[in-house]
C-alpha cells in the first residue's frame, strides 16, 4: 500500500515521469491520444485498467492518472484538443471537492454526488459498447441469414408507384441548397478555445452540472496557454451567457470575482423523454 | 402435412375449417416466400377469409418451418422467410457485401437502437465526444437509423430511432429482443439521468487505493499507448 | 418432418443415415431459397456429403413441398422454388418497376415541401436553373404536390404545395417535422462551414391559403386543365 500512496502523493506533485523534458520536444511525441474518442473514452480506457468493476472505480485514482496524462501533454508541448482540458479541469474539481472536506450548505453537490455521475457515465457508456459489439456480432441479414434470392413481385403490395425516402429527399435538398449558397467562405483559423468550441463542450457538460459547480478557476488552469487565458475566459463565459439565455444554464456569483457558480437549469417543462407521437410505424 | 391437426381443436366435424386453414397456410406461405422484404401481417390478413385467424396461420407455419433449412421470422409487425442460421457457411451472397460500419458508428448505432427516441445531444452526452459529420449520415443512409420526430423540447430537437430493416438486418422480431435490454433498463443504463440507487464507494480521504486495486505503473500506462516505451536513458 | 420417412426404406437402424438425409435436405432448401437463379443439380451435390444422393435428398423437397403454397421444381437440370401455380395471382409474373424520382424531381419536391407555399419562379430562383415542365408535371402525378392557389402578385402564379400523401410516404406527422438548418448539419447533411446567414425555411403548415394566396377561380381550372371547359350550354 505504501508505493500506492507514494506514487499518489508523487503525481500530485510532479510528473511522475522523468524522461527529460528537452529531448521529448525533439523525439516523436511520447503521448498520443489518437486512439481515442474523447476524454470519456480515454477515461473509460484508464478506468478498466483499474482491473475492478466499474462501480467500485476509485474516482480519485482514475483523475489523477487522467490529470497526470494531461500534465503529460502539456509538457511535451502537445496540444490537446479543448474538451481533454475541460475534463481536466472538472476532474481537478471533482478531486478537490472528494479530498477537502466541504461544509454542507446543501447547495452544492457533495464531491460523492459527482463521482457517482462520472461512473455512470463510464458504465453507461460502456454498457453501449458491449452492446454494439453485441449487436454486430448476431446473426446478420445479408452475411448469416438470406432472403429470397428470386422474389416475385406481391400483387397484393400496394406500393405508390414513386419511390423516395425522407433520406433522399434531405439529401437532395441539402445539397443543392449548399450549392446555392455562396462558398466564399473563409475558415477562421481554429484557436484552442474559440466561442462555437465553448459553447459545444459547455453543452455537453451540462449534464454533469447537475449542482452547482465552480468550473472557472480550474478552466484557468487547463485551458490554454496563459497568452490565451483571456480569450479563453472570455469565450467560455460569453458562451455561458448564452446558454443562460436559452434556459439551459443557471450561473451565481456571490461577491465580484468570487468564483462563478453554473448549473444546469431545471424547469418544470424539462421534460426527458416527452416525446412528440412518433411518426411512421417500425 | 401432419402438422396442421396440431393446430387446434379440429375435430372430424371440422373438415371444412381444416381445409380453409390449410388453404390459408398455403397463401401465406405463398405470399412470404415470393417476397424479399419481411410482408407487413395487416397486408397477409387481407388477403383471408375473414374466418381465419392470421397469427394463427403463421403459428403453425412457422411451426412446420423450425427444423427446415428455411425458418419463417417475425421481423416487428411483418414476417419472412429467412435460411437457418447455422447454414450460413453454405450460402454466399456475392452480391449484397454487408457494409462494415465504423466503430464510432456501431457505437451511435447501439445507442440508438437501445436508447430510442434519443437526439443528437443525447448520443454526444453518451458519447462523450461530438458525433462526426457523416456518422449519422451513414446510419440514415444504411436504412437503419430513421428520424422519428422531435422532442417537446426547447428547440424541438429531431429525435432518431431505427427501422425495421434493423429488425430485419439483426434478426430481431423486436426492439425488446435487443440483447440485454432488460438488465441495461434494469440497472438504469438507459436513462439519461443517474438512477437513484447508483453509487460509487466514498473514496478514502487519503487517496488509498482500495484493496484490491492496484496502482498504475509505467507499464499500464504503455499498455495504453499514453506513453511511448521508455527509451534506454534509464 | 413426417414425411422424411416417405423417403426410403430406412429402418430404425438407419437412424444416422436418417438425420444425415434430413441435413442434407435443410442444406439443399436454404441454397435453392437463397440463389437468384435456379441452382443446377450438380452444384448442389457438390455441397453434400458424398454418401448422401442429391437426387433422394430433392425428390424428398419436393415431396415435402409438393402441397403448398410454393413448390420446389426442376428447371432443365436446375432446381427452383416456384409460387404454386393456382396461386399464381398472388403474384406477378414480370417485375412491374417502381419509379425511382429524378435527382431533380427530388430537388424540386424537397424546395416545395420547405419554402411552400411557392411558385414555379421562386423555385428556380432557389435551384439556380429553369424547372422542366416534366418534372412539376412528374411530382403532381406522383401524389405529393399539388397546386395550393394563385399568389396574389402580378401575373397571378400558381402556388405549390405538398399533399397528405405527401407526409404519409415520408413518415413525417406534419411539415414542422422536417429538419431545419440544425439537424442538416447535424445529420451530415450539410456542411457545418455553411455561412452564417444560410436558413431553412420553417415550411408554411396551414392547409388554409397564406395571405398572399388567392384561391383558384373556375376559369383558372379550366386554363389549368383541371376542369373540363364548360360547355355552352350555359
Amino acid at each position: 500500500m505504501s508505493s500506492a500512496l507514494d506514487s499518489n502523493a508523487r503525481a500530485a506533485m510532479e510528473p511522475p515521469w522523468d524522461a527529460p523534458v528537452r529531448e521529448a520536444a525533439e523525439s516523436p511525441l511520447h503521448v498520443d491520444v489518437d486512439g481515442f474518442e474523447g476524454p470519456l473514452d480515454l477515461l473509460l480506457h484508464l478506468a478498466r485498467h483499474q482491473r475492478v468493476d466499474l462501480s467500485r472505480i476509485s474516482i480519485v485514482a482514475l483523475a489523477d492518472q487522467y490529470l497526470a496524462f494531461v500534465d503529460r501533454a502539456r509538457l511535451v508541448r502537445l496540444e490537446l484538443a479543448a474538451d481533454y482540458l475541460v475534463m481536466a479541469a472538472w476532474l481537478a474539481y471533482l478531486k478537490s471537492r472528494l479530498l477537502i472536506p466541504q461544509p454542507a450548505k446543501g447547495e452544492e453537490p457533495t464531491g460523492e454526488e459527482m463521482a457517482a455521475q462520472l461512473a455512470f457515465r463510464l458504465k453507461r457508456l460502456e454498457a453501449m459498447r458491449d452492446a454494439a459489439t453485441r449487436l454486430v456480432n448476431r446473426n446478420r441479414l445479408g452475411r448469416d441469414v438470406f432472403a429470397r434470392g428470386a422474389p416475385d413481385e406481391l400483387v397484393v403490395e400496394k406500393r405508390s408507384e414513386f419511390q423516395a425516402s425522407l433520406y433522399d429527399l434531405l439529401t437532395a435538398y441539402a445539397s443543392q441548397r449548399q450549392r446555392q449558397s455562396v462558398t466564399a467562405v473563409t475558415i477562421a483559423s481554429r484557436r484552442v478555445w474559440s466561442l462555437s468550441d465553448a459553447r459545444t463542450i459547455l453543452t455537453r457538460m451540462i449534464g454533469e452540472m447537475a449542482d452547482w459547480t465552480a468550473l472557472d478557476a480550474f478552466l484557468l488552469r487547463y485551458l490554454s496557454r496563459p497568452e490565451d487565458r483571456a480569450s479563453a475566459m472570455a469565450s467560455s463565459f460569453a458562451a455561458t451567457l448564452e446558454l443562460v439565455r436559452e434556459g439551459r444554464l443557471e450561473v451565481r456569483q456571490d461577491v465580484a470575482f468570487a468564483p462563478i457558480y453554473m448549473r444546469r437549469s431545471t424547469p418544470a417543462a424539462d421534460a426527458h423523454g416527452a416525446d412528440e407521437p412518433s411518426f411512421g410505424k417500425g | 402435412m401432419a402438422e396442421i391437426y396440431a393446430l387446434g381443436n379440429i375435430g372430424p366435424s371440422g373438415a371444412a375449417a381444416e381445409a380453409s386453414l390449410r388453404e390459408a397456410m398455403r397463401i401465406v406461405e405463398a405470399i412470404v416466400f415470393a417476397s424479399a422484404e419481411p410482408v407487413p401481417e395487416s397486408l397477409l390478413a387481407a388477403r383471408l377469409p375473414a374466418d381465419v385467424s392470421v397469427r394463427l396461420v403463421l403459428d403453425g407455419l412457422a411451426a412446420r418451418y423450425a427444423g427446415c433449412g428455411v425458418n419463417l421470422t417475425r421481423v416487428g409487425d411483418c414476417w419472412a422467410f429467412r435460411t437457418a442460421p447455422d447454414l450460413s457457411f453454405l450460402v454466399h451472397d456475392e452480391k449484397h457485401e454487408v457494409r462494415k460500419l465504423s466503430r464510432a458508428a456501431l457505437e451511435v448505432l447501439a445507442i440508438i437502437a437501445y436508447h430510442q427516441p434519443v437526439t443528437r445531444a443525447e448520443i454526444e452526452d453518451i458519447r462523450g465526444v461530438t458525433t462526426s459529420k457523416g456518422t449519422l449520415d451513414v446510419l440514415l443512409e444504411s436504412g437503419w437509423v430513421r428520424m422519428r420526430g422531435r422532442r417537446r423540447t426547447p428547440g424541438r430537437p429531431v429525435t432518431y430511432g431505427t427501422t425495421l430493416a434493423f429488425l430485419d438486418h439483426f434478426g430481431l422480431e423486436e426492439l425488446g429482443d435487443l440483447p440485454g435490454v432488460e438488465e441495461l433498463k434494469g440497472a438504469g443504463l438507459l436513462s439519461p439521468r443517474i438512477p437513484a440507487g447508483f453509487t460509487v464507494p466514498v473514496p478514502f480521504a487519503d487517496d488509498e487505493l482500495a484493496e484490491d486495486e492496484e496502482p498504475f505503473t509505467d507499464n499500464d500506462l504503455e499498455d495504453l499507448g499514453l506513453l511511448a516505451p521508455k527509451g534506454g536513458e534509464e
